[in-house]
C-alpha cells in the first residue's frame, strides 16, 4: 500500500461522503438517530486537514494515525469500528509490507474481523458487516484466483452492492436500528450504504492506477 | 427548525461552557478533549464515570458532584463519546480506588467505552444500564437500550463509592440497581438534532410513538393519541410485566420528561402512575418527577419503576449535591 | 392539541394531587378550595403566601417550603386563583405575625388578592412584582408584568422571614429585591391553553415574539429569528437600560425557559449572557439556569438580572429546601 | 328587581354566552391569554346549578349570593370586576327595594362606580367600561327623562353596541391588552363584548316582560 494513494483516497471518499449527505442523513433518520453523515463527515474533514501531516510517513503509520484520529473523533457506532479496520490495517502493515492485491486482500480480511470481533456482530444483522463480509470474501477469492485488477475492483463493487441492498429486508439484531424491530424492515442500513459508498469509490480510484 | 443557537458546530461548546460557568462551584470543565468533573477532586474512593451523546441534559453533566457522578464524558449530539475523553477523564479523577464507568446500552456508547477501558492504565468495571422494556432482551441482539434508569444507577452506586466501597461493590450495586429497574417511553413529536435541522420523524396530531427511546427514534409502534390514564396503564403494564414484582413491593417511580412536556403535564402522569401501582398493591415509597435524561426538545415521558431494598433506598435517600439532584437527609 | 391530560377540566386537580404526592414531605394540597401549604407549619414567622395562575410551574407552588413560601394558590390555568383561596391558605399558615402576600401585577391577580386582604382578619401587606421591561412603566397603566423576577423575590423574602422578621421589614425587602430586578423575555412558539386546544398565536419558522409574558400572549414586537448572541444582546441591552447598572455591579443572572426549550439551549443562551454582561463590566456571581417560571409548553426563555446587595445576596445565598429550589450552603 | 327575573337572565345569560364561545375565545387571544370564555362560562355553569337554591330567596340575598360564588368562580380580571358590580347591586337592593327603572339605573350607576375603583380604571382604556360607563350614563339620562321601558332598553342596547365597538381603535391603558402596545389596536376587548351581549341579552328579556 502506498502512502500516496490513501491520500488520495482521503480526498475522493471526503468527496463522496459530503455528497451523500441527504441521503446518508434521511437513512439514519429513519432507522437510527440521524447522525451517520455527521459522524462521517466530522471524520473525513479532520483527516483532510492532516494529509501534509500524513504525506512523509510510511504507510503503516499513516493507517495507525488514521485509525487514532477517526476514534477520537467520530464517535458513535461508527466511531470504533472503522477506527479498528485502519489500525488493523496498520498492524498487518507494519508486520509486513502490504503490496500485491492477495495480501491486500488479506488484510481487509483481518481488519473486518476487528471490525466483527469489536462490535460483537455478524453477517445478516443489518449493520456495515453486510456490505463488508462479502466484500472480503469476494476480494480474497478473486485475488487468490489471480483475477485482473480489473475484475476484482469490479467484482468487489458489484458484491458491494449486493450486500447493501441485502440490508434493506433484514430486521436489525445489532445498532440502534434492532430497537426498532420489525419497524426497520424495507429500509437500508446506514453503515452498510456507507460502507459500499466508500468501497466503491476507493475501488474506482485503484482501477484509475492500474489503468494509468 | 428554531433553536437558541449560534452555529451549529458551536452548540455543544457553547452550552457546556456556559454549564460550567453556572455551576462553577460544582463542576469543572475541559475542552480538549470534552470532559466535566468535580471541582474538588475526591479521594480514596472508585471514581464513577459516565458519559453518552449529549442532547439529554440535565444527564450526564449535570449529576456530576457529592454522592453521583465523578466525570462526566459528553459527546456531540446523540453520538457516543470518544475513548480519548475517557481516558483523559479516568486520568483527571481516578483516586486509586479504580474506575467504574456507568454506560448505557447503545453500540457505540459500549464499543468506545470498552475501548476506553481496554486502553486505562488503571483497574476498572463498567456498568451497563438497560432499563427500557420496550426493546426485547435477548443474547443474540444489542439488548435493551439504557434510560431513565441510568439516573437512578447513577445516584445509588455514586453514594456506595462515596462510603470507600470497592470497584467490585460498586459494580455489584449497580448491576443490581439495573436489573430491578424497568423503563417505557412515549412521544408525543420527534426531536431536531441541530446539524440535521430537520424533525427526525413525522408524526399527527392524533398519534403518538410508543417505546421510544431518548434519540428521537421512532419507536416500537406508532398508536392513536389517547388521554393520559390509558398512555400510562399501557407503559406500567409492560414494565410491572417485565419486573414482576411481589404484591407489596416498595418501588421507586420515576416519571421523566424528554424536554418539551411541561411539568403540569409530568405530574399528572405521576398522579395517574402512582394511583395505578397503588390500586395494583404497589407501595410507591420514593418519587422522582421533571426532565432528568431528556431527548433534546422531544415532548414525551418515560416512567421508570425501581424495586427497592433497604440497600438500595438507603443509597437513594443519602445526601447528593450536583447540579440537577440535590438533596441532604 | 397533544397533551398528556385525561379530562380538560380535571388536568388541574390531577396534576396538584400528584404534585402533592410526589413532594408528600414537604407540601400538602387542600382541595376546596384549593391551596397549597408546607407539610409542617411553621411558627413565628411572617407566612409568606402567593399565587397566581397556573401553566408556570414550578411556580408557586414548586416554592413552598423552608426558606421560601408558606403557601400557594393556583388559579386556573392563567387565570388568577380567587379571593376564597387566599383567605383559607392565610388561615392556615398564619402563625400570629402577619401574612405577605407575593403578587405577579396583573388586573386579575391584583384584584382578586386585594379583595382577599380586606377580607383578612390578620395584618397583611403586599410585594407586587413587574420585573417585566418589556411593558412601559407608567403611573396610568396597568404597568409591567411581574414574570421571573419573581422567583428571585419569594427566595430573598422567604429567608428573611425565616429569620423572624417582622411583615414591614419582608415588604421592604420585597419592594427593594423588585425595584433591582428586570427581566425580557421571548418565544419561538406560542403555547396552547388546555381549554382552548390550540396554540394561542401562530407564529412562522423564521420569526419570534419579543418581549412575550408568561401567558402566550403576543409580545410587544414580531421580528425574524437569529442567532442566539444577537437575540441574547437585545434582551440584556433591554435590561441595562432600564437597570442601569453601576460599572462593577454584582449581579445574579437567571436564565429561565418557558418550558419546551431544552437545557442545552438554555445554558447556551446563559454563556452568551454572561460573556455579555462581563465585557459590559458587570460582575456575575450567582445563576441560575433552568424552567423556573414557565408558560405552558411554550419555546422559549426569559433573562432575567437582579443587582445584588450585601442583604440580597445573603438572603439568596441561605438555605432553601423546596421541591423546585434547593440548596443548603 | 325580582329575583324570578334575575333567575330568568341567568338562563337567557347563560345560553348566549355558550354561543359566543369562539367569538370570546378569540377575542381575548388575540389580545388577552385567551381564557375570557373559560372564566364565564364557569361562572354561568355555577349560576345555573345554584338556580333552586336562590329561587326563595329575596333579589337582596339573590345578588349577594351570586356576587360571592362569581368572586370565587371565575378568578382573573373579570371575576372581581363583575362580582364587584353584583356586591354593590345587592347592598343597594338591601337598603330600599328597587323596583323602578331609574331606582335601577341609579343602582347600575353605583355597580358600574365599583367596578371603576376595583379595577382602578375609567371609559377610554379599552376595558369592560366602554360598555358599561356609556350605558350606565343613557340608562340614567333616559330613566331620568321618563322615556318609555321600551326606548330605554333599545338605547341602551345602541349605546351597548357603540362602547364596545369604539374599543376596537382603542389603544389599552389597563388590563393584559396593555402589554401590547399599538398592537392591541384593531382588535375589540374581550370584556367590553361579553359585558355587552350580556347587556344585550338581558335588555331583550326585559322587553318582553314589559310587552307581556
Ligand atoms: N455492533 C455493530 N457491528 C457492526 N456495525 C454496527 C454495529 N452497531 C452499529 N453498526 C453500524 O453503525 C451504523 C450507525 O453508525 P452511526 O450512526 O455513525 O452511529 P450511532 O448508531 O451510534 O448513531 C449502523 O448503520 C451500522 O451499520
Ligand atoms: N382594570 C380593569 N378594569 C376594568 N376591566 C378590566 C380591567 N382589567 C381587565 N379588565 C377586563 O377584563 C377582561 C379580561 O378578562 P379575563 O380574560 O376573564 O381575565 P384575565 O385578563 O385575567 O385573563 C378584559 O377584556 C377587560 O375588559
Ligand atoms: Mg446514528
Ligand atoms: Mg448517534
Ligand atoms: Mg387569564
Ligand atoms: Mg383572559
Amino acid at each position: 500500500m502506498r502512502t500516496e494513494f490513501i491520500l488520495e483516497a482521503i480526498t475522493a471518499v471526503n468527496d463522496v461522503i459530503l455528497h451523500s449527505e441527504t441521503e446518508l442523513e434521511s437513512l439514519d433518520r429513519e432507522i437510527g438517530d440521524g447522525d451517520h453523515f455527521i459522524n462521517l463527515k466530522r471524520g473525513c474533514t479532520t483527516l483532510l486537514a492532516m494529509r501534509d501531516e500524513l504525506a512523509s510517513l510510511p504507510p503503516a503509520d499513516v493507517l495507525q494515525r488514521i485509525g487514532m484520529k477517526l476514534l477520537s473523533t467520530i464517535g458513535g457506532a461508527s466511531g470504533p469500528l472503522i477506527a479498528t479496520f485502519f489500525m488493523i490495517m496498520a498492524k498487518v502493515e507494519k508486520a509486513g509490507d502490504i503490496s500485491s492485491l492477495s495480501e491486500i486482500a488479506a488484510a481487509f480480511n483481518a481488519s473486518v474481523e476487528g471490525i466483527k470481533q469489536r462490535g460483537k456482530a455478524n453477517a445478516g444483522e443489518k449493520t456495515m458487516l453486510d456490505t463488508l463480509i462479502p466484500v472480503a470474501e469476494t476480494f480474497n477469492r478473486l485475488a487468490a484466483a489471480n483475477a485482473t485488477p480489473l475484475e476484482i475492483f469490479n467484482a468487489i463493487q458489484q458484491t458491494a452492492e449486493q450486500g447493501m441492498l441485502s440490508t434493506r429486508d433484514m430486521i436489525a439484531t445489532k445498532g440502534r436500528a434492532a430497537f426498532l424491530g420489525e419497524r426497520a424492515i424495507g429500509h437500508i442500513d446506514p453503515g452498510a450504504r456507507s460502507s459500499q459508498i466508500i468501497i466503491h469509490t476507493i475501488c474506482e480510484l485503484a482501477k484509475q492506477h492500474h489503468t494509468a | 427548525m428554531k433553536k437558541f443557537i449560534n452555529q451549529v458546530d458551536d452548540v455543544l461548546a457553547e452550552s457546556l461552557t456556559g454549564f460550567a460557568s453556572a455551576h462553577a462551584n460544582i463542576v469543572s470543565l475541559n475542552l480538549e478533549p470534552h470532559f466535566l468533573t468535580r471541582r474538588h477532586k475526591a479521594e480514596n474512593k472508585v471514581a464513577i464515570i459516565s458519559g453518552g451523546g449529549s442532547g439529554h441534559e440535565p444527564l450526564h453533566g449535570g449529576y456530576i458532584g457529592y454522592g453521583m457522578l465523578d466525570a462526566a464524558c459528553p459527546g456531540h449530539v446523540f453520538t457516543s463519546p470518544s475513548p480519548d475523553q475517557m481516558l483523559a477523564a479516568a486520568e483527571a479523577v481516578h483516586a486509586g480506588k479504580g474506575v467504574l464507568f456507568i454506560v448505557k446500552n447503545y453500540a457505540g456508547d459500549v464499543m468506545n467505552f470498552e475501548m476506553a477501558a481496554e486502553m486505562l492504565p488503571f483497574e476498572s468495571a463498567t456498568v451497563l444500564t438497560s432499563d427500557d422494556v420496550a426493546v426485547e432482551n435477548s443474547t443474540y441482539t444489542t439488548g435493551r437500550r439504557g434510560v431513565a434508569g441510568t439516573v437512578i444507577v447513577e445516584k445509588v452506586v455514586g453514594s456506595l463509592a462515596e462510603t470507600g466501597a470497592d470497584l467490585a461493590a460498586c459494580k455489584a450495586l449497580g448491576d443490581k440497581v439495573n436489573s430491578r429497574t424497568a423503563s417505557m417511553g412515549v412521544a408525543l413529536t420527534s426531536c431536531t438534532v441541530p446539524a440535521a435541522g430537520r424533525p427526525t420523524f413525522d408524526i399527527g396530531d392524533t398519534e403518538l410513538e410508543m417505546g421510544v427511546g431518548i434519540h428521537g427514534e421512532p419507536g416500537r409502534r406508532r398508536e392513536p393519541m389517547r388521554n393520559a390514564d390509558a398512555i400510562v396503564a399501557d407503559m406500567v403494564a409492560a414494565i410491572l410485566e417485565d419486573l414482576k414484582p411481589a404484591a407489596g413491593s416498595e418501588v421507586l417511580l420515576l416519571v421523566n420528561g424528554f424536554a418539551a412536556t411541561p411539568l403540569m403535564e409530568l405530574y399528572l402522569l405521576y398522579n395517574s402512575a402512582a394511583k395505578l401501582l397503588q390500586d395494583k398493591g404497589l407501595n410507591v415509597t420514593r418519587s422522582l418527577v421533571g426532565n432528568y435524561i431528556t431527548a433534546l426538545d422531544m415532548a414525551g415521558a418515560s416512567i421508570t419503576i425501581c424495586l427497592l431494598d433497604d440497600e438500595i433506598r438507603q443509597h437513594w435517600d443519602s445526601p447528593v449535591h450536583t447540579a440537577a439532584l440535590r438533596w441532604q437527609r
